[in-house]
């Protein structure tokens, strides 16, 4: 699969289909998958794709200097190219000027995470063209279809609500607003963050709690309806803050209310900007 | 009233069109009810962000009210609709957060019901006193690092 | 630094009983850029609004706050005296010391100190106040009219009396809709078409209407006060300017045996035909899938007989544009189709009354014609199958409406009259004749409708059996019409030679379309949404489109004229002045900082926010931003909501103004 | 054309001259019927009224078993049993249910078996294929095609045909050669269960059925359904007995007349041990 691959970019990169490819290359320092950018197909034998390929490489396509290069070509799995449909009902993306190559993911990839053990679409739905054939009966494999997928949340949940605020009370106080959330995130896109307005200044800049929690609020709501869950976030943070607990609950909220995943398909209407009659409003006197 | 009892401080996030002329009435009426309570005219409750439920707790609101037009009132036809929405999704990353939601309180309210903005008013302020002052939020707003 | 005067009302005792109105003045005056805070005993009167002026211009002042009673009492008044004084009026605001405080607590010290931060709200919030002037905008006076009903008749008669120019579009041959096809109305049983064909020509002869029938509307563009409206102008292989209406060539046409659209399929036409005889325009028109030359290239015997040479079977369809200020809908209604169903259909049909499978179960249009002095018998009941006289018919009421299982929950308000006045016309007809009608409720409400349904039963003596009826079965050439009589708890069969079923009104086929074209919203069932049920029921959430009649929901003749008369007052309205004026408080997009996530477009109530292009020097676009069209944006704000880079923002609660006043609170 | 059968305890039981028609019917059609392994009882008449979990758990694991069997389709000849089928599928859309009734069943589940009843499986085959498989077309046969109570209701679940005025049979049955008659009560009440509990009222609602259809001239009765052909053909003799002007009325199953008309005899097809023959 990845001979497949590394040949497929070369052509791109060689019939100057595209100008860049994003893609995984093995790091031996770490010893882990790192996102590359190659423009050169003599390049292309660096690509590689395995179970430890965590990184949204759709995130890379917001940069600049990535759109600067040229038409780009992205590899993604099934649960990064949900961020892309996000991104393109966003008019975030010309999908022209995407060439998108999906990946599918063997069963015993990633057993560890969570979300990849919740996950039942192995392989990409929207790609130009995806490489590798998915596990047979993915539902089946992975036992129950995606039920468990809110596990860590409901565990969190159990906790009582004074409990849970002094937990992200000493959280937060540990965030150095640093913004590697906003920029892992491949759905932060703003061109100028409400952070950065400060006429007025909605959230308080400072590196204080009571600044952390509004710029944390802030963050996980204006995902509301629209975070795929691929954890770029979490995994970014230097300060090990579990931001995915606060978009699951935005998720699973959506899901439960509005019957609505982030992600899954290019018609139906996120929960923001639209309503139905039906809301329920039993919190409502 | 003695000098040392809580009283707590209430913002009011209202529409324009129905709460606001409901409050109205309830003063055009004479409906007497607890002082604790400062209004925010907005048009309309589509206009209110989720930010301003935070803004109102981190200037030592000890309660938030939301309050606009009943379902099919509304003057711009859905901005309540609008609202409910967000408000559904919003409560549920508070509660994940720990903020108790008992400190924020929806209604619709009608430019005809004085009397409920009268009784919400008078319900809201006293079960805020019970709870006694947002110390969760206040803890926040003090803590420095 | 700002320049803000306050100016705290005693409204006699009204504030001054329970607030200390000094203290308030004394408090606010020590407050960062008040220049001058004073009490009066009533601002709002003419000293009060001299002192106001005055002041402005003493103090030079460039913001003003006015604390005394509900802004919805008197910020217009106070607004208008800063704007005599030379200050624009948005500078303006108030806060309620009266309603909201004086009036609501007893406890003097309680009611200063809230009365002071509410002062201090207002003055926190006109600090971020900008000067704001109200938005023109221009006005096209032309009307467009969608259906030539007659709701859109006396529409497009109102506005065309008033001087100015309609344009009215109808899909059919002929003017007239459901109405022309009916035999006598209810509650008075004069002749429908007596009534309504001197309109018609009325509209024909209009020096400021311009008729476009066998039209549809293809295409909408622009907004309130322009819009471009394309024109289907379908082939009618005959040209109406020359046609003179002579008849040879209908006459002579050899295909007869065409069903006929206006008589609901009890009739027979020609291929070359006139729908009926009173039609306006009162020329034919060619069915192009039963005309032999059309079809087949035989016959063309119309084309040889035609003197005036109007005949042209090259015609092709014709698109005509059309600029007018205003749009009226007026589409109208059908029958809910109760024997086809598609797949995907939400309403089911009525299998068990045997609806195109028995040719005596007809529908309430059907049996108009059968009574109508110009329908297919010449206004003789007898029955499609044997053209024998029914002596028993039924009547049944509520077929579709009203029936949640069949997926038309709500009533269609006409049926109880119309099978009275059914009932009444049998009766009238064929005296030995039983009218028997089931029903769930009688709903008369209108004037002397229930005394007409009344009459219905006790002078001509229609039998009501309160109940519904369960199915339909034939036998022995008999209908029997199995039912239940509820009030005396017996089940019914009736052996009938005829079954009229008052079939649910359901918007005419292609509303949707044509309501996605105009951007009008509608309901699960297709009617076309007014913008507030009670306070704007002929105006839509589109700026500039009205609606009358039944595309809004179900209703009688009566009140579709009444509806398409105050849509045209509306209309006229907007076009008493070559440009309208609107309140500037409105929402604007910061172009800079938006991403084009578009949002707030889909929020947008009013179809207001639209894509634009950001382009560079050389043309070349850069990328999309969201912008805010003046005309026709109202000001709720939804899209300052849902922006998460804050780059929309709402003029007159602008976030800076709402944070200013609650950061005043802290 | 291989398809998932699920028998239900009818066509093993008293029913089981259904059965062999069935069986044969569609074998001639180039039909194989693949019985499900193991299949348990859908719950009928009796589950529903006692336990809502059981009434939907007993269809769900035979629904389960299917998925698990590898069958896309599955026919249940009995519209009871294809019915109970539909509803549990249709409840298996929610997720809730779904995992709650997977773990009742200890097998995965999800709601992508299909369900047919007997004249869906028919309608599988096209029309040209069936006229061209006719040998004996039904000339002279004038059935009345009785639906009964189940096959169409309830519409919101069964989703097949009009409810009030189906005409599926007859359609099929055209094909063939036979000219069905219009008649009243083809989604008539037979009395169904009760013939056990009351006899009575299903001799009556039977005997009007079979009245109505002699009346419209049919010369015989077509059923989709077990307990419809049990009470207007093994009862029969006792409505007569009732009502002596009532002439002998011959009952069969859809495939029996379908089966005749591509060549099968009537033992093939067990019509010998109908109670009601004729001539």
């Amino acid at each position: 699969m990845i001979a497949q691959l590394r040949t497929r970019c070369r052509r791109l990169l060689s019939d100057g289909d595209v100008q860049v490819v994003i893609g995984y290359e093995y790091c031996e320092a770490t010893g882990a998958a790192h996102p590359t950018f190659l423009t050169d197909p003599a390049q292309a034998d660096r690509l590689t794709w395995n179970g430890a390929c965590h990184h949204n490489l759709v995130t890379y396509l917001k940069r600049p200097e990535i759109q600067a290069l040229g038409r780009a070509a992205v590899i993604v799995k099934a649960c990064d190219e949900r961020s892309l449909v996000v991104l393109q009902r966003e008019s975030q993306i010309d999908r022209q000027r995407v060439y998108v190559i999906g990946v599918t993911c063997a069963a015993d990839h990633t057993r560890d995470k969570e979300t990849c053990r919740a996950c039942t679409t192995p392989s990409p739905r929207f790609a130009d063209e995806v490489i590798g054939s998915p596990p047979a009966s993915s539902a089946e494999a992975k036992g129950a279809d995606g039920q468990d997928r809110y596990a860590q949340l409901d565990r969190f949940m159990e906790r009582s609500t004074e409990e849970r605020l002094t937990y992200w009370q000493s959280e937060l106080q540990r965030c150095t607003k640093c913004y590697a959330c906003r920029q892992a995130c491949p759905l932060c896109y703003c061109q100028r963050c409400i952070v950065d307005k400060n006429q007025p200044i909605c959230i308080d800049p400072a590196t204080t709690t009571k600044g952390n929690f509004a710029w944390h609020i802030t963050r996980a709501f204006h995902l509301a309806g629209r975070c795929v869950g691929c954890d770029a976030c979490t995994n970014a943070c230097p300060a090990g803050i579990d931001l995915r607990l606060l978009n699951q609950s935005l998720s699973r909220a959506a899901e439960v209310n509005f019957h609505f995943r982030a992600g899954e398909d290019l018609d139906s209407a996120p929960p923001i900007g639209t309503y139905s009659l039906q809301d329920q409003e039993s919190f409502i006197r | 009233m003695s000098g040392d009892a809580f009283e707590p401080k209430i913002v009011a996030y209202v529409c324009n069109w129905c709460t606001y002329l409901g409050a109205d009435l309830a003063g055009t009426n004479r409906l007497e009810y607890p002082a604790n309570v400062r209004i925010v005219r907005l048009p309309c409750t589509g206009r209110m962000d989720f930010n301003l439920i935070i803004k109102a707790f981190e200037i030592g609101a000890d309660a938030v009210l939301v309050s606009g037009c009943h379902p099919g009132d509304c003057h711009y036809t859905a901005g309540n609709y609008h609202a409910r929405r967000r408000w559904i999704l919003f409560q549920e990353l508070l509660t994940t957060l720990g903020i108790d939601l008992h400190r924020i309180h929806f209604t619709w309210i009608s430019a005809a019901e004085g009397r409920k903005w009268q009784e919400v008013i008078q319900e809201i302020t006293e079960s805020t006193r019970e709870l006694g002052p947002y110390m969760g939020y206040r803890h926040i707003c003090e803590v420095q690092k | 630094m700002a320049r803000i005067g306050v100016f705290t009302c005693w409204c006699g005792e009204n504030i001054a009983r329970t607030v200390d109105v000094q203290h308030v003045a004394e408090a606010l005056a020590a407050e960062p850029g008040v220049v001058c805070s004073l009490a009066f005993k009533y601002m709002c009167s003419e000293p009060g609004q001299s002192l106001l002026s005055r002041k402005i211009a003493e103090e030079r002042l460039d913001g003003l706050v006015v604390a005394s009673c509900s802004p919805h009492m008197h910020l217009r008044t106070f607004r208008k005296a800063a704007e005599t004084a030379g200050l624009n009026p948005y500078l303006v605001e108030m806060a309620n010391i009266r309603e909201q405080c004086s009036w609501v607590h007893h406890d003097r010290k309680l009611a200063t100190d809230k009365a002071i931060e509410l002062v201090r709200m207002s003055v926190a919030k006109v600090r971020h106040n900008q000067p704001l002037n109200p938005i023109r905008v221009p006005i096209v006076r032309r009307a467009l009219v969608i259906g030539g009903g007659v709701a859109g008749i006396q529409a497009a008669l109102d506005i065309a009396d008033a001087g100015y120019r309609v344009v009215l579009v109808e899909r059919e041959p002929s003017i007239g809709g459901k109405m022309a096809g009916l035999s006598e109305t209810f509650p008075t049983l004069d002749c429908s078409q007596c009534i309504l064909t001197p309109r018609m020509v009325d509209v024909a002869q209009h020096p400021h209407i311009t008729l476009h029938t066998y039209s549809e509307v293809e295409s909408v563009e622009g907004y309130l006060g322009s819009f471009r409206v394309t024109v289907r102008k379908k082939a009618r292989y005959v040209d109406i300017d020359r046609c003179t209406g002579c008849g040879e060539c209908w006459t002579s046409c050899p295909s007869g045996k065409n069903a006929s659209e206006f008589d609901f399929g009890l009739g027979r036409r020609k291929a070359i035909y006139v729908p009926f005889p009173q039609a306006v325009p009162a020329r034919p028109v060619i069915d192009a899938k039963a005309c032999l030359k059309l079809t087949r290239n035989r016959c063309g015997v119309c084309l040889k007989k035609c003197q005036a040479g109007a005949i042209n079977f090259e015609d092709q369809d014709q698109m005509i544009e059309e600029e007018v200020g205003a749009i009226v809908v007026a589409t109208g209604y059908e029958l809910y189709d109760i024997k086809a169903r598609d797949a995907g259909s939400s309403v089911s049909g009525y299998g068990e009354y045997g609806y195109g499978r028995y040719a005596d179960v007809i529908d309430s249009l059907q049996f108009e014609r059968l009574a109508s002095a110009s329908g297919p018998t010449g206004g003789k009941i007898e029955r499609p199958s044997d053209g024998r006289e029914p002596k028993t018919v039924v009547f049944v009421s509520c077929v579709g409406s009203r029936d949640r299982a069949k997926g038309i929950p709500y009533c269609s308000k006409i049926c109880c009259m119309v099978n009275a006045k059914h009932t009444m016309l049998y009766r009238h007809k064929v005296h030995d004749g039983e009218a028997h009608v089931f029903y769930m409720d009688v709903r008369a409400g209108g004037k002397n409708y229930d005394e007409f349904v009344r009459r219905a039963i006790e002078q001509d003596g229609a039998r009501y059996h309160r109940g519904r009826v369960s199915e339909i079965l034939e036998q022995d050439g008999k209908l029997l019409v199995r039912g239940i009589d509820t009030l005396a708890a017996v089940p019914l069969t009736i052996a009938a030679d005829m079954v009229v079923l008052a079939n649910a009104m359901v918007p005419a086929r292609g509303v949707q379309q044509l309501a996605q074209k105009l951007n009008v919203g509608y309901d699960e069932h297709g009617f076309l949404s007014e913008s507030h049920p009670k306070l704007r029921p002929v105006e839509t959430n589109a700026a500039g489109v009205f609606v009358c009649g039944a595309c809004q929901g179900p209703k009688d003749i009566p009140e579709s004229v009444a509806q398409a008369s105050a849509a045209a007052g509306k209309v006229l309205v907007m076009f008493a002045r070559d440009h309208l004026t609107r309140e500037p408080e409105i929402a604007c997009i910061d172009q800079r900082s938006c991403s084009g996530c578009f949002t707030c477009l889909q929020a947008c109530p009013y179809q207001a926010i639209s894509r634009q292009e950001i382009t560079d020097r050389a043309g070349q676009v850069l990328r999309y931003a969201a912008q805010v069209n003046p005309g026709l944006c109202m000001g709720c704000g939804t899209c300052v909501a849902v922006c998460r880079s804050k780059s929309a923002d709402l003029a007159g609660f602008s976030e800076q103004q709402v944070y200013g006043m609650v950061e005043s609170l802290a | 054309m291989k398809i998932g059968y699920y028998p239900g305890c009818a066509l093993h039981g008293s029913s089981n001259d259904y059965e062999q028609s069935v069986r044969a019917c569609l074998q001639q059609l180039g039909i194989q019927l693949d019985e499900l392994d193991e299949w348990i009882c859908c719950g009928a008449t009796a589950a529903h009224m006692l336990n809502a979990r059981l009434a939907t758990a007993l269809p769900a694991r035979n629904l389960a078993l299917a998925r698990q069997q590898g069958h896309e389709q599955l026919l249940a000849p009995c519209p009871m049993c294809s019915m109970q089928l539909l509803k549990a599928n249709a409840e298996l859309h929610d997720r809730r249910v779904r995992c709650e009734m997977s773990e009742i069943v200890e097998l995965p589940l999800d709601a992508s078996v299909q369900v047919l009843n007997l004249i869906e499986v028919l309608q599988q085959v096209s029309c040209e294929e069936i006229r061209h498989k006719i040998a004996v077309p039904l000339e002279g046969w004038q059935p009345a095609c009785y639906y009964g109570c189940l096959l169409t209701r309830p519409p919101s679940i069964v989703r097949f045909d009009d409810p009030e005025h189906p005409q599926s049979m007859e359609t099929l049955l055209r094909i063939c050669g036979a000219e069905p008659v219009s008649w009243n009560s083809a989604t008539r009440c037979c009395g169904a269960g009760m013939t056990v509990a009351n006899e009575e009222t299903v001799l009556e609602l039977s005997h009007q059925i079979l009245a109505d259809a002699h009346a419209h001239g049919a010369n015989c009765i077509v059923v989709a359904c077990p307990m419809c052909h049990v009470n207007l053909d093994m009862k029969q003799g006792a409505i007569q007995r009732r009502d002596e002007s009532l002439p002998a009325m011959p009952v069969y199953y859809l495939t029996d007349l379908v089966g005749r008309a591509i060549g099968l005899d009537d033992r093939q097809l067990g019509i010998d041990r109908h109670f009601v023959t004729v001539g």
